[in-house]
C-alpha cells in the first residue's frame, strides 16, 4: 500500500539531486581556463573569426546564469545540447551507446550477486575454518586488484595465450543474428556469451569481493542474533536458520550497497570498454574526453548520475519491501 | 499501542555497542598488536613505504640512493636507475628486454626494460613513490575537506545541515571516476596532470568523509559525557575540542586508511586511461597505460606494475580490515 | 573536613535554610518535535490536495509539572519508562530548553537565564547519569575528568585542583592513586563514584541524579546508595532522584513525586506515599513490586493496557484510559456493579480481548445475564448488537467496521462522559503520615 | 511430587576458551526440576546463571563449551560423558545426538523464554509467522491449523485482536507484549519444562506484574515446569517454589523459597538480602556486600566468597565448601556451600577470622559498621 506512495516520494526527492547534478557538471564544465572554444578547437588552427562564430552558435557569449538555464530548458525536453565534434544530438549518441554498458554493468552485477552470496554464507557459516580463509583471501584480492589490469590479464590468458574467447568488442543480442552471420538464435547467445564473459568478469570481480565481504560480516552478526539463538532453541533446523532466519535479515545491508557499489561499477565501465574495446557510453566518454567534446562530457555525467541515483532508488524501494520496520517517509 | 513509535530507519545500529568500541587508543594499539591481519597489512605498508622512503631520499642525500652503492654489481649493472624518467640515449640500452628468468632476460634488468630502454624494476620501484604519495595525499585532502563540510553539517544541525547534505548527496551521485576525470581534465585546460589528480580525488572524497564525520559527531554528541560536560558548565568550544573531535576522529581514521587503498586505484585508472600521471612519470597506472600497446609483443610490461598495485593496496586493505576488527567488538568478542 | 575549599565560603546555598525550598517548578513542559530539519513537520499525503501536510505533531513528554525541592532533601521522582521523569530532570537544569514555565533556583529563573549566565550558575546545579559506559569520556584520565567542571568555573589552579580531585577520589570511596586511571579500567559501581566525584567537585547545592544506581547490581547499589547519603550529609546537598525502583526510591527520599505520560500524578512525603496511595496509578505501581519475602501477599499486575502517546495524551485525567477506578459518568444512574461491569465490557470491546461470541453470551460474560437498566443499558445493548456473531455479517471487513462503531459508541457514551475525562484533576489531601502536604491528581477525592 | 524428577542436572560444567584463558562460567552445578514446580536461578550478573541455562538445551556458543556433568530429562540423557579406554573423556552412547536434541527435546520438550523481548524476534518476519513456523515444527499441526493454534496461544497471553496482530510485524508490539509473544512460544510447543531467562528483567514494573501474574495462571492451567533465571530477589519470593543461588559459577545455596528467605544458611544469600532496599518498608541503612564479584577466569581459593564474606575465617581460604544439605523443609533438602556449618567439620569454630585489608576500590568507608 505504502510502497507505491514511497516510490513516488523518493522520486520526488531526487529531483533536487538531479538539479544539483546539472549544476555541478554545468560547474565543472566551465571551471576551464580560457574559454571552452579554445578548448574545443584545441589542436586546430583557427581565427578569431571561427571563434566568435562558434561562441555564437553554442551561445557561449551569453552570461553563465542564462546558459545555464537554457541548457536546463533543453533538458526537461530531452535536449542535450550538440556534440562539437561529431555533430550530432548529444541525446542521439549517448542512446546509440547506452546499451552495451547497460549490458555490461548489468550482467556485471548478476556475475557478483551470484557468486558473492552463497561464497559469504557458507564463510561465515565456516567461519574460521579453510573455506572461510581461502575465500577472505581471494575477496581481498578482489578488492585490492584494479579492474582494468583484470581485464589485461583475462585477455592475455584467454585470449591472447588460450586463444578461447574474444579480446574486444561485443556482440549486441538486441541485434539480429543475420547481422553478424550467426545461424541462428542460439548461436547468436553462445556468441554473445563468449564476447561478455571476460569483461563481465572483469567489472564483476571487485563487486563480488566487495558484496561477499559485507555478507560474509552480516551473515556472521546475523548468526550471533538473538532471533537465531530463539530459532535454535526451538528446534529450527540449522539450514532454514541459515537461509531464513539469518540470511533475510542479513540481506538488507546488501541491498543498501547494491545499490551505492553502482557508482563503482559505472565508474569501472569506463575503464572496462577502453580495455575490451566495446562501443559503450563510457568509451563514449573517453572519446568526448579526448577531443574535448564539452556538451557531449556533460550529457554523458548527467546519464551516468542519473543511472546511478535511479538504481539507489530501486534498492531504496526493495529495501523498504523487505525491511517492514521502513516506514515510507510519512508522518504516522 | 506502541505503533509507528519504534520504527527503525535503515541499518540503524545498537547504540551501546559503539560505546564498547571507544575504549582508548591504548586499547586499541593492543588490539591492532594481536590481530594477525593488521599486522600483515603493516607489515606490507612498511615494506612499500620503505621502498618509497628509500627512492625520496635519492634526490637529497645520494648517499643512500642505489647509485651510492655502485660498487655493489646488481646496482652497476642498471644503468638509468638514478633517473627512472629519463630516456636513455640510442644505444645505451635494449628495449623491451624479458625479465631476468627468462631465457633471454639478464641480471642487469631484474623485470627486463619497456619499450624506450629503461630498466623496468627502477621504474616500479620509484612507482611506489608515486603512487602511495598520490594515495595519501589525496585521501588527506578529502579527510580534511569532508571533516570541515561533516563537523559543521553534524555540529550545526538544521537547515545549514540539510543544505550541505543536500549538496553532498550531489557530488555522490558521480561516479568517482567519471567526476575526477571531468575535473581534471576541464580544471587543467586540456592538459591533466598527476597535480589536478590529487586535487580531483580529494574533493571526490570529500562526500564520503563528511558523511562518516557527520554521522561520528551525531553519535558522539549523543554519548552521556558531552551532557556531563554541558551540565558542568564547560564551554561548547571546549567541548568540541576535547570531547566531540578526539572522540568521533579515531573511526574515521580507520576509514581514511582503507580509503587510501581505494585512492590508489582510482589513481591508477586515471592515470591508465592518461589523465593522471603523465610520461615519463613513473606511475603504475602511466606505465599500464604505455603498455597497453605492447599486449601483444610484450607481455611482462602489463603484469609488474599491475601486481605492484595489488599488493601496495592489499597492504592497505589488510591494515584497515584488522583496524577495523580490533575497534568492532561484534566481530573480535 | 578539608574540602570546604575557597569557594565554600561563597557557597550561596547557605542563604536558605535546611527545608525551605531550594528549587521551584511551576507550570514546567517540554514538547518535542516529531523530527527536526529544512521540511519538519512538511508530510506527504497523496489523499489530500496539495498533498502535503504542514502540521507539526508534538510529544508533550512534561506536562505541566509543578513542584519545589526543598534545601537538604532528597525528592524522589519515579515512573516507568516513557513518562518524561528524565525529561523533567533534564529540563530543569536547562539542559533541554523547556517549551514553557519557570525553574526558579534561589531566586533566579534558570528557564530564562541566558547562555553565560545559565553556564556560571551550572557550578551550583549537577547532574549525574545512569549509564556508567557513556558518562565518562573513555579518552580522559579519572582526574581529568573530575577537574574538567573546576577548570570550567575557573575554580583553583592546576594543583589545588589536582589535589581537590584525589581528596574527592577518597571521599567517594575510591583510591587517589587511581587519578591517572582511565575509566575503562574500573568497574560499574566505581564509575558511578567517580561520575559523584566530578559532580560534587565544583561544591554543587543541587544535584540531579538520572537513574544512578538501576544499571548496577543490587549489591554495589547498595555502596553507591550508602556513599550517596553519607555524601549528602557532609555537603548539604540537595537530590532530586529519579528512578523506576520503588525500593531504591523508598529507600533514599523524603518526599516521593509519581509521574505517568508527563505528568506528577501523586506527591507526598515518602511514608505517607508508601503507605497510604492516593493515586489509583500508584496503588497499582505499589502492587506490581514484587517484594522479596514470600510471606508477603503476591504482587499482581492489575493494570490493563499500555500506557498511550504522548503525541495525544488522553484528555483530562491522563491515566482514565487504564484506571480501575474510572468514575462513572453523571448523567446516568448507575449500582457499582453494573458500572464495574460496562467498563470492563467497554475495555474489552475497545482492545478487542475476547473471542466473538453470540448476544447471549455477551451478556452472560460480562453482565452476569441483566444489563445496565435505563439509558446505559440501551447503549450496551445497542454496542452488543453490533459486535455479536449472531447479527453481524459474515463479512469480515464488515465485522471490523462494526467492532470500531461499538467501540466508539460505549467511548464516547461512557468513557468520554466521565469527570476523569473532561476536567483535569488537582486535589490536595489530609496526610495519615507526617504533617506534609500530599497532593494526589484524581477526581476520586473531588 | 513423584520421585524421579523431571530434570536432572548432576556437577553441570560449561567453561569459556578466550585468549586470556579458560572462563569457569559454570563450575560443577547439580539441581533437580520436578514435575510442575518452578525452580530459580538466581544470582548477580557474572555468576553464570544463563550459561547454566543455555547448558541445559546444550545450546551454549562458541568458544563455549560444556566440559564435564550429566543432564537428564526423563530419563533420557541430554549430556553425559564417559572415560574411554585411554582415559580421555568422550561422550556416552545414550547421549543424545545433536538431531535428537534438536527434533525430540528443544521446543516440544524444554521450551526456552529468552530476556530481550526487543531483539529475540526476527525483525523481518510476523509475529504470528513465527509463532506458527515453531508450532508446525514441535507439534505435528499442518498449516492452518497451527495458525489457528497461534492465533489461539495470542488470545491465551493477553494479546487482544490477535487475527489482526498475527499479521504485524515486531517493531509494532511494546515490550511488554512481545515478551508475552514469547510466552506464547514457549507455551504453544507444549513443552514440559520451561527455562526462563531473565523474562521480566527489561519490563517496566507493572508490565512484569502483568507477566508473572500471566505466567502463574497459565502455568496452573498446563502445570508446566519453570527454570526461572533471574537476579531479582523480589520475582524469585514472588513466584518460585525452589530456589538455587549461584555466585561465581558455583550454586551456593538451595532450598524452598520460603527456608532461603527466612533460615538463609548461606552468607552470600543473607548478605545479599541485607543489601537490597524493600519495597514494603523504610530501611534505616543498607548493608552492602564489600568488594566486586571476582572474575570467573581466576576465582579466589577456597569458598570463592571468603574475599567479599563477614563471616570468613581463615579455614575459608583453604576449604572449598562443597554444596552439602544442612537442613530439611518439606521433604526437601536445604543446601549451603559454607563451611561454618557443622556438617562440614573442617574446623570452623577454631580457625581465626580473617582481617581483611579494606579494599579501597569498592569499600564505602561507611561499610565498615556492617558485618556481625
Amino acid at each position: 500500500m505504502g510502497l507505491l506512495r514511497y516510490t513516488t516520494y523518493r522520486f520526488i526527492q531526487a529531483i533536487p539531486v538531479l538539479i544539483g547534478i546539472s549544476i555541478l557538471t554545468f560547474i565543472l564544465a566551465n571551471l576551464t581556463p580560457g574559454d571552452p572554444v579554445r578548448l574545443m578547437t584545441q589542436g586546430q588552427e583557427v581565427t578569431p573569426e571561427q571563434i566568435e562564430r562558434i561562441e555564437a552558435q553554442y551561445g557561449l557569449d551569453r552570461p553563465l546564469h542564462e546558459r545555464y538555464l537554457d541548457y536546463m530548458a533543453g533538458l526537461v525536453q530531452g535536449d542535450m545540447g550538440h556534440s562539437f565534434h561529431r555533430n550530432r544530438p548529444v541525446t542521439d549518441l549517448i542512446a546509440s551507446r547506452i546499451g552495451p554498458t547497460l549490458l555490461l554493468v548489468l550482467s556485471a552485477y548478476a556475475f557478483a550477486l551470484v557468486t558473492s552470496i552463497p561464497l559469504g554464507i557458507i564463510a561465515a557459516k565456516r567461519r574460521n575454518d579453510p573455506f572461510d580463509h581461502v575465500s577472505r583471501i581471494v575477496a581481498l584480492f578482489g578488492v585490492s586488484t584494479p579492474s582494468f589490469w583484470i581485464g589485461i590479464m583475462l585477455i592475455l590468458i584467454f585470449a591472447v595465450q588460450l586463444g578461447w574467447l574474444p579480446s574486444a568488442g561485443l556482440v549486441y543480442p538486441w541485434w539480429s543474428p543475420e547481422t553478424y552471420g550467426h545461424s541462428g538464435y542460439f548461436e547468436h547467445l553462445i556468441e554473445t556469451m563468449r564476447y561478455l564473459l571476460l569483461p563481465m568478469i572483469a567489472l564483476g570481480t571487485l563487486q563480488m569481493a566487495t558484496l561477499m565481504r559485507v555478507e560474509r560480516t552480516q551473515m556472521i552478526e546475523s548468526l550471533q542474533g538473538e532471533y537465531v539463538k530463539l530459532a535454535r532453541a526451538y528446534g529450527v533446523p540449522e539450514r532454514t536458520i541459515l537461509r531464513k532466519h539469518a540470511f533475510q535479515v542479513a540481506q538488507l545491508p546488501i541491498i543498501t550497497i547494491v545499490g551505492l557499489n553502482l557508482s563503482t561499477a559505472l565508474g569501472g565501465a569506463v575503464l572496462i570498454e577502453f580495455v575490451f574495446n566495446i562501443n559503450g557510453l563510457g568509451r563514449l566518454f573517453y572519446e568526448a574526453i579526448i577531443q574535448l567534446d564539452y556538451q557531449l562530457i556533460m550529457g554523458i555525467t548527467m546519464i551516468i548520475a542519473t543511472m546511478f541515483v535511479i538504481g539507489v532508488i530501486i534498492t531504496d524501494i526493495a529495501y523498504a519491501y523487505i525491511d517492514p520496520r521502513v516506514t515510507y517517509g510519512e508522518s504516522e | 499501542m506502541a505503533v509507528g513509535e519504534s520504527q527503525v530507519g535503515s541499518g540503524s545500529e545498537p547504540a551501546e555497542k559503539e560505546v564498547e568500541a571507544r575504549t582508548g587508543w591504548r586499547n586499541t594499539l593492543k588490539k591492532i598488536k594481536r590481530d594477525t591481519t593488521a599486522r600483515w597489512g603493516l607489515y606490507v605498508i612498511g615494506f612499500v613505504l620503505a621502498v618509497t622512503a628509500f627512492t625520496l631520499v635519492d634526490s637529497n642525500l645520494s648517499r643512500f640512493t642505489f647509485g651510492a652503492i655502485s660498487d655493489f654489481a646488481l646496482a652497476e649493472a642498471l644503468p638509468v636507475l638514478e633517473h627512472p624518467e629519463r630516456l636513455p640515449a640510442p644505444g645505451e640500452a635494449e628495449t623491451n628486454q624479458p625479465p631476468m628468468f627468462h631465457a633471454d632476460g639478464s641480471l642487469s634488468n631484474p623485470l627486463g626494460t619497456d619499450p624506450n630502454g629503461r630498466d623496468y624494476f627502477t621504474r616500479i620501484v620509484y612507482g611506489a613513490q608515486v603512487s602511495v604519495s598520490v594515495g595519501i595525499a589525496a585521501t588527506f585532502l578529502g579527510l580534511v575537506g569532508g571533516t570541515a563540510v561533516g563537523a559543521i553539517a553534524g555540529y550545526y544541525g538544521g537547515w545549514i545541515d540539510d543544505m550541505l547534505m543536500r549538496a553532498i548527496e550531489t557530488v555522490y551521485a558521480i561516479p568517482p571516476l567519471i567526476l575526477i576525470i571531468v575535473f581534471t581534465v576541464f580544471v587543467s585546460g586540456g592538459s591533466p596532470d598527476v597535480r589536478f589528480a590529487i586535487i580531483g580525488v580529494g574533493i571526490a572524497f570529500i562526500p564520503v568523509f563528511a558523511r562518516i564525520i557527520r554521522s561520528e559527531v551525531l553519535s558522539v554528541r549523543e554519548m552521556d559525557y558531552i551532557e556531563a560536560a554541558r551540565a558542568a558548565g564547560v564551554k561548547d568550544r571546549n567541548i568540541i575540542l576535547r570531547h566531540i573531535i578526539p572522540n568521533s576522529f579515531a573511526p574515521v581514521l580507520v576509514y581514511a586508511t582503507l580509503q587510501i587503498g581505494v585512492t590508489i586505484l582510482i589513481v591508477a585508472g586515471l592515470s591508465f586511461l592518461g589523465f593522471g600521471a603523465q610520461p615519463p612519470t613513473p606511475d603504475w597506472g602511466e606505465m599500464l597505460n604505455t603498455s597497453h600497446g605492447y599486449m601483444h609483443s610484450n607481455v611482462w610490461l602489463s603484469i609488474w606494475p599491475g601486481l605492484a598495485i595489488m599488493i601496495t593496496i592489499m597492504g592497505f586493505n589488510l591494515f584497515g580490515d584488522g583496524l577495523q576488527d580490533a575497534l568492532d567488538p561484534r566481530i573480535n568478542d | 573536613m578539608t574540602v570546604s575549599s575557597p569557594l565554600g565560603s561563597e557557597m550561596s546555598g547557605e542563604d536558605i535554610a535546611y527545608g525551605d525550598s531550594l528549587v521551584e517548578v511551576d507550570g514546567l513542559k517540554k514538547y518535542f518535535n516529531q523530527d527536526s530539519g529544512l521540511l519538519s513537520g512538511v508530510s506527504f499525503d497523496p489523499n489530500q490536495f496539495p498533498p502535503i501536510d504542514v502540521g507539526q505533531q508534538r510529544v508533550k513528554a512534561v506536562d505541566d509539572v509543578s513542584f519545589e525541592i526543598r534545601r537538604g532533601e532528597t525528592l524522589g521522582l519515579v515512573g516507568e519508562s516513557g513518562c518524561g521523569k528524565s525529561t523533567l530532570g533534564r529540563t530543569i537544569l536547562r539542559l533541554l530548553e523547556p517549551t514553557d514555565g519557570t525553574i526558579n533556583f534561589k531566586g533566579d529563573d534558570l528557564a530564562t537565564l541566558s547562555g553565560e549566565e545559565l553556564r556560571q550558575k551550572r557550578s551550583e546545579i549537577q547532574m549525574i547519569f545512569q549509564d556508567p559506559q557513556s558518562s565518562l569520556d573513555p579518552r580522559m584520565r579519572v582526574g581529568q575528568i573530575i577537574e574538567e567542571p573546576m577548570r570550567a568555573h575557573d575554580m583553583l589552579d592546576d594543583e589545588g585542583r589536582e589535589e581537590r580531585a584525589k581528596e574527592l577520589l577518597e571521599k567517594v570511596g575510591l583510591d587517589p592513586h587511581h587519578y591517572n586511571r582511565h575509566p575503562h579500567a574500573f568497574s560499574g559501581g566505581q564509575r558511578q563514584r567517580v561520575n559523584l566525584a566530578r559532580a560534587l567537585s565544583v561544591n554543587p547545592d543541587f544535584i540531579v541524579c538520572d537513574e544512578p544506581v538501576s544499571a548496577l547490581d543490587v549489591s554495589i547499589q547498595a555502596q553507591v546508595l550508602n556513599t550517596m547519603e553519607k555524601l549528602q550529609e557532609e555537603f548539604g546537598l540537595t537530590y532530586l532522584f529519579i528512578a523506576h525502583d520503588l525500593s531504591v526510591i523508598r529507600h533514599i527520599s523524603d518526599r516521593v513525586a509519581v509521574m505517568y505520560l508527563g505528568n506528577i500524578v501523586e506527591l507526598a512525603d515518602k511514608e505517607e506515599l508508601f503507605e497510604n496511595p492516593q493515586h489509583p496509578y500508584t496503588e497499582a505501581l505499589l502492587e506490581s513490586i514484587p517484594v522479596p519475602d514470600p510471606r508477603k501477599g503476591e504482587a499482581r499486575g492489575v493494570l490493563e493496557g499500555e500506557v498511550p502517546s504522548p503525541i495525544n495524551p488522553p484528555s483530562g485525567c491522563r491515566f482514565r484510559t487504564r484506571c480501575p477506578r474510572l468514575i462513572a459518568p453523571d448523567e446516568y444512574e448507575w449500582t457499582d456493579e453494573k458500572w464495574d461491569q460496562t467498563r470492563a465490557f467497554m475495555r474489552a470491546v475497545k482492545r478487542r480481548t475476547f473471542e466473538p461470541m453470540t448476544d447471549e453470551e455477551l451478556r452472560v460474560e460480562f453482565f452476569g445475564g441483566t444489563l445496565p437498566q435505563g439509558e446505559p443499558g440501551e447503549i450496551v445493548e445497542e454496542a452488543i448488537d453490533l459486535i455479536a456473531t449472531d447479527h453481524a455479517s459474515d463479512e469480515l471487513e464488515q465485522t471490523q467496521d462494526e467492532w470500531d462503531e461499538a467501540r466508539e459508541l460505549l467511548l464516547d457514551s461512557f468513557a468520554r462522559q466521565s469527570i476523569c475525562a473532561t476536567e483535569e484533576p488537582a486535589y490536595e489531601i489530609e496526610p495519615e503520615y507526617g504533617t506534609d502536604a500530599h497532593f494526589a491528581a484524581c477526581h476520586l477525592h473531588r | 511430587m513423584s520421585s524421579e524428577p523431571l530434570l536432572r542436572v548432576e556437577n553441570l560444567k560449561t567453561q569459556f576458551f578466550t585468549d586470556a584463558g579458560t572462563v569457569r562460567a559454570v563450575d560443577g552445578i547439580s539441581f533437580e526440576v520436578h514435575e510442575g514446580e518452578i525452580v530459580g536461578l538466581v544470582g548477580e550478573s557474572g555468576a553464570g546463571k544463563s550459561v547454566a541455562s543455555m547448558s541445559l538445551l546444550r545450546l551454549v556458543e562458541s568458544p563455549g563449551e560444556i566440559v564435564g556433568g550429566e543432564i537428564t530429562y526423563r530419563g533420557e540423557t541430554l549430556f553425559g560423558l564417559e572415560e574411554g579406554p585411554d582415559g580421555e573423556l568422550r561422550e556416552r552412547d545414550d547421549m543424545l545426538s545433536n538431531e535428537e536434541m534438536r527434533t525430540r527435546i528443544r521446543g516440544n520438550e524444554i521450551a526456552v523464554i529468552f530476556q530481550d523481548p526487543m531483539e529475540t524476534l526476527n525483525p523481518v518476519f510476523t509475529v504470528g509467522g513465527q509463532l506458527r513456523e515453531f508450532i508446525e515444527l514441535n507439534r505435528d499441526l499442518s498449516g492452518k491449523e497451527a495458525r489457528k493454534e497461534a492465533i489461539e496461544m495470542l488470545r491465551e497471553v493477553g494479546i487482544p485482536d490477535p487475527e489482526e496482530r498475527y499479521e504485524e510485524y515486531p517493531h509494532q508490539f511494546s515490550g511488554g507484549m512481545r515478551q508475552r509473544v514469547l510466552i506464547a512460544m514457549a507455551l504453544a510447543c507444549e513443552p514440559n519444562l520451561i527455562i526462563a531467562d531473565e523474562p521480566t528483567t527489561a519490563l517496566d514494573v507493572t508490565v512484569e506484574g502483568q507477566i508473572i501474574d500471566l505466567v502463574d495462571e497459565l502455568q496452573e492451567k498446563y502445570d508446566t515446569s519453570f527454570v526461572w533465571v533471574t537476579h531479582d530477589m523480589g520475582v524469585v519470593a514472588e513466584i518460585c517454589d525452589r530456589v538455587n543461588v549461584m555466585y561465581l559459577g558455583e550454586i551456593i545455596e538451595q532450598a524452598p523459597v520460603d527456608e532461603l528467605f527466612h533460615d538463609t544458611k548461606h552468607p552470600y544469600t543473607e548478605a545479599l538480602l541485607n543489601s537490597m532496599p524493600r519495597p514494603d518498608r523504610t530501611v534505616g541503612e543498607l548493608e552492602p556486600i564489600e568488594g566486586v564479584m571476582p572474575e570467573a577466569i581466576s576465582p579466589p581459593s577456597g569458598c570463592r566468597f571468603h574475599p567479599r564474606c563477614p563471616d570468613a575465617r581463615e579455614v575459608c581460604q583453604r576449604v572449598h565448601p562443597e554444596n552439602k544439605e544442612v537442613a530439611r523443609a518439606d521433604g526437601y533438602p536445604h543446601n549451603a556451600a559454607c563451611v561454618k556449618h557443622d556438617v562440614f567439620d573442617v574446623g570452623y569454630d577454631e580457625s581465626v577470622p580473617l582481617d581483611k585489608e579494606p579494599q579501597m576500590t569498592a569499600s564505602t568507608p561507611s561499610a565498615g559498621d556492617d558485618g556481625e
